[in-house]
């Protein structure tokens, strides 16, 4: 992205070695992320959507921030997101049509129709949906990073995991087995306040994620989640951690999740004011922008030029993908097996 | 009387068995206040206090285990697993801890774990499974899977007042697409280990259970308008043990089968009950016994490959009449 | 030529696999230093260092996650279960995660989960267990079973070399039991997928595999010598995906067959050939498909118990005989 | 059991409020315990054992230390011990011939011949074997107590993990789930130095097992498990901590596994010196000899009375197992279901 002006002479200096440049794409992806759900919102009630919608309101921020501090780009540095986490797989290069097509089970997506939301990946440029099973991705990326370990490859993984996904047996053997390894995975923990409808309280005895992980060996710090820089900062430094072979670090990010657990949710759960509190005081996306306002790093004009072209390309990627034809239903034989190419088709079909 | 539906009927026999037993609790995620995903247990936190409605840590294998603890020591309690397919990390606990426990070491282990299960709905491979063929395998555990709203209450409070452990499997996509008339102030209860007739026929036998004994119903339908064929079906309600007097029954009767289920095809039930069949209904056998089954592969998300993998009902019927012709 | 154990031929086949290709390399509790429990990994760490024989922490869910993501990366993981009992822990992993991989995302997965099965030594319920039942319901997943010292090489290798994931049963019955002439320097590999016809004869088939297919040529030969019959046997080594080809033939030329497994009754794998064999070969059977299997009880510990509960040569011999005779 | 000499004026007080015939009985239990596990071996050697044998030798003391602070009895405490901890059910009232009839997988065993060694349990009289699935046995325990605390019995579990066992998903659900309960379950973690071959640090990336369950909120602390006093006292405060509402307390008790894995594994693994080292200096049971002796609270005269009666209750008690039958073939049936009774004795054994 080109910058329109430089910033001026007396705006503070931009930290964590980030250009202006830089900030303005991290905006981008802030931006994308927020309205590319809005339109799977629209499309869910338009019925367009196949299956549920899972919100990430109010957590963009750390979704951007922790993937912007990885090394991007093909065989480069590896993620696995949750559910919620679209705006990191938006930072590792994944296009909104993708998502589009993915939420709306067309042919032409990621996984042709087969798995839902974000949960496709792509190996080369290094991000790996989860399964629906939580904890399941903290063994896999132990061992994709156990890979680059042992390959002497100077290659960091990062993978994301709630404050409830934390409960599961696999979250406590993949971790444990990866901290005693040393392996350079990176872990952000979301205390988002919510697991569905249980809150922290039920789903620990601690205060704080960061203690949670205090048996395994490895460094953890909390950050403030909708702070979008001051995430990028904390995983950049643990990313470059576990690069230079100081094993697997734990970053807690606290933030809110606004919306319920999927669209269907109308969290009466949810005391009002807190959840009015957040959105009033503390969106990531507003906190950003005042930031960068304020700081003089870009003005309302950056900004605004911004949204107008992620505005154009959601409305381009929907209007390219909407009218796309779902999978042909016998596509759904393949690839069981690398061989043999397809399962059988069942006798009572050729009746 | 009054119009229930299956889930309806389900949340009757938990709550009835809940007023009736104070032994009985239930415990799973998002089980208090949410009511549980589906909202099958919406109001009991209400009722019968948080001591009673236990919402967990995300931790399917300390559910399970938690309720093995309980169930020796006198309780009765009912684990509920937010989508059926998250049992599968309580599969050691269920199938080396649980179902074990009495033949071990005499512990008796009365405890339910039930769950929406099933395909048809768009819920992609991990929010779709049907979980029966993994416990079928396990001696110790029972298995039941109502297909109607009388039997969805008959079985939880049947399952519930057992005394070994019962796996409890309902169906998402019946949960509020079948209604019945049931009884109100009489008592429900559908003994375990019992299959139900549930359409007569002479021309050819149909054993199904869960959302396919609908499907296979409506063929049944389709087959008297069409083709004239009387169709029976036999719904098995109970998976462990199997009612095998009345397959056999059934089969002996018509002379022919066709055994329907959702689930994919290698290693489901269909197997068992054509081996059972076949050594003991042999020589009734005017043809082959057949299978209509999910296509062997993960159940994939997008409509028209859900569509295609799992059975429909015009496959049963056009299955049915090549069997009625053979 | 050299007299080896299947043990003893399994250890090569990995031996010579990891120096082959440095993408293999090992990854279980107690591999390194000790050398497993049954001494299979024996010398491996000296020889390929512990980057390649990775001593992991008791977490079977992990040490298959972990074999997953570094399949993903290319390389070919072998995780070794200490008794294949605990793969139970990594149900969920291997189910869910591993068997779907390629079909959800086009992840190629190619490891191997291998372990000690089995019993008639009388390691009690949670070191004796047969697990193929419980993942031969997965599309995905391939399953191997060797019964000869060739086969545990030749599978080792085929398993390690495939695109896929494949758990390798070995049966520690067999471990030491059996001794087989094998090739030095020429390639054994068998393929994945294909049955291989144990003994042939024309009056009645056995299909089997593991340990009991050594009763089950045990018990042909006692028929062969007391009876005068001739039975075929079939060993079946790959149970997912099954030769149905093979199954056929040698129902088509005997028209009658028996199953052994030494695994228990309902849902074990004989109920799936059963139903294949009577889809595809009805017409040509004279007799119905019976089952030799273990009772449907968790696996006791006492002598006197396991033998009972176990299938026996005695009852192939009593059972093939009733079989003829029909 | 009678004393036989009241302790001398000069005796230091005994601690931790027991009573000289108390002591006494701790002597008897870890001395059981020792010879009872010297028959096992011989009886193995002879190959009169049916499967494997797991050795305790040099754990005792935390084993006998830990139950003796339980409330004993029928419907009072509540212990689940591990394989190794032989000495924990000798205190809860298990007789030695039940555990040579298990071993020898004789028909009046307490399975009947369906289990090994120390697994199985007595829901009465409070105790309960774990499977062989290491963890397993957190979240049953969790249950147990969930139990207790729901009906207001004043009652407390008690269940061991070793320092391998801990890495399982089993444990770190059923600990947390216990913890956010505020169950009254005290957790004992068996520092033992190795899980078969594997020591500590390929199991866990930290120093202590008390640092290992940092995490979930609770108190944790560690005691020198070969000081049979020590351990006694700290499970008898965090038991009673437990009763009174302050949920689930683990103590971590430091020891060494001086045999191998069981007794077909040579232990080629461990370090010669160390072993000796332990042997030598650090055996529980001539530790607690010495403080008995040393302190005055009782003399050799009373230890070899205990030792001699101990001796005769083994001799008894394999005089009068050893003779007994297996179980009948076909008793192998009953008992999978409280109804069916029995499971079909299936076609061909009728041929
Ligand atoms: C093993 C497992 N059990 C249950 C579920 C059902 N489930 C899906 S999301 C969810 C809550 C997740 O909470 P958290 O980990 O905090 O993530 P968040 O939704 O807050 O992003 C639950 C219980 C699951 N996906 N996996
Ligand atoms: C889930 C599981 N995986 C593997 C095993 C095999 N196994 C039995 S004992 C053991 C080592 C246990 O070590 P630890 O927990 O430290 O107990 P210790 O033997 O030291 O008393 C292993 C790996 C098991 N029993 N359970
Ligand atoms: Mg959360
Ligand atoms: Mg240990």
């Amino acid at each position: 992205m080109a910058s329109r002006s430089a910033p001026t002479t007396q705006s503070p200096p931009i930290p964590a070695g980030l250009s202006r440049d830089q900030l303005l794409q991290v905006y981008r992806y802030l931006r994308l992320t927020r309205t590319l759900e809005e339109r799977l919102t629209a499309l869910y009630r338009q019925t367009k959507v196949v299956g549920g919608l899972f919100r990430s309101l109010g957590q963009e921020g750390e979704s951007v921030g922790s993937a912007f501090a990885l090394e991007r780009g093909q065989h480069r540095d590896f993620l696995s997101p949750l559910t919620r986490n679209l705006g990191a797989m938006l930072v590792m290069g994944v296009e909104p049509v993708q998502i589009l097509r993915q939420y709306m089970a067309k042919a032409g997506s990621p996984t042709q129709g087969r798995e839902m939301n974000i949960h496709f990946g792509d190996l080369e440029r290094g991000y790996l949906g989860q399964i629906s099973h939580l904890g399941d991705m903290i063994p896999v990326m132990a061992g994709i990073t156990l890979t680059f370990k042992m390959r002497g490859e100077p290659r960091v993984g990062l993978v994301y995991i709630g404050d409830g996904g934390m409960s599961t047996g696999a979250f406590h053997e993949g971790i444990n087995f990866a901290a005693v390894q040393r392996l350079p995975l990176v872990v952000i923990g979301e205390y988002n306040h919510w697991a569905y409808s249980t809150p922290p309280a039920r789903q620990f005895a601690v205060t704080r994620l960061a203690d949670r992980v205090k048996g395994y060996g490895i460094p953890a710090i909390t950050v403030d989640g909708n702070d979008v820089l001051a995430v990028y900062e904390a995983t950049k430094d643990a990313v470059e951690r576990a690069r230079g072979g100081k094993g697997v670090h734990f970053i807690e990010v606290t933030t809110y999740r606004r919306k319920g657990h999927a669209e269907h949710d109308d969290q009466h759960y949810v005391p009002k004011e807190e959840l009015e509190r957040w959105a009033r005081e503390n969106d990531p996306i507003d906190r950003y922008v005042k930031r960068l306002v304020d700081s003089g790093w870009a003005d309302d004009a950056d900004l605004k030029d911004i949204d107008e072209r992620v505005g154009v390309e959601i409305d381009e990627s929907t209007d390219a993908c909407e009218g796309e034809p779902l999978p042909a239903p016998d596509s759904s034989l393949t690839a069981v097996y690398a061989r043999p190419g397809a399962a059988p088709r069942l006798w009572f079909r050729d009746l | 009387m009054a119009d229930v539906t299956y889930l309806e009927a389900l949340r009757q026999g938990l709550w009835e068995e809940m007023e009736r037993d104070d032994r009985v609790f239930i415990l799973g995620e998002d089980v208090g206040i949410y009511g549980g995903a589906f909202k099958v247990t919406e109001g009991f936190v209400k009722r019968f206090g948080e001591a009673r409605v236990i919402d967990t840590p995300i931790s399917e294998a300390a559910i399970v285990g938690a309720a093995a603890g309980a169930a020796h020591m006198g309780m009765r309690p009912v684990a509920e697993m937010q989508f059926i397919d998250f049992i599968s990390c309580a599969y050691d606990m269920l199938t080396n801890y649980v179902a074990t426990a009495r033949y071990r070491a005499g512990l008796p282990t009365p405890l339910v774990v039930r769950g929406p299960c099933g395909g048809y709905v768009r819920g992609g491979p991990f929010h779709s499974q049907n979980v029966e063929a993994a416990f079928f395998h396990t001696p110790g555990l029972k298995i039941v899977y109502p297909a109607t709203a009388r039997d969805a209450k008959g079985l939880i409070k049947a399952s519930i007042r057992d005394d070994d452990p019962v796996i409890y499997l309902e169906h998402k996509w019946l949960y509020r697409r079948i209604k019945e008339q049931l009884p109100e102030g009489e008592e429900v209860v559908t003994p375990i280990g019992e299959a139900r007739l549930a359409r007569e026929g002479g021309d050819l036998s149909i054993i199904s259970y869960g959302a396919t004994l609908w499907k296979s119903l409506e063929a049944a339908e389709q087959l008297a308008r069409d083709d004239g064929l009387a169709v029976e079906v036999l719904d098995l309600r109970t998976l462990l043990p199997l009612d095998d007097a009345a397959i056999m029954r059934t089969v002996k009767h018509t002379n022919k089968v066709l055994i329907v289920h959702e689930d994919t095809r290698t290693g489901g039930l269909a197997g068992e009950i054509a081996a059972r069949i076949n050594e003991q209904a042999f020589e009734w056998l005017d043809g082959p016994i057949m299978r209509v089954t999910a296509h062997d592969v993960p159940l994939p998300y997008a409509p028209t490959l859900e569509d295609f993998v799992l059975p429909q009902t015009e496959d049963i019927v056009k299955a049915a009449r090549w069997l009625a012709a053979y």
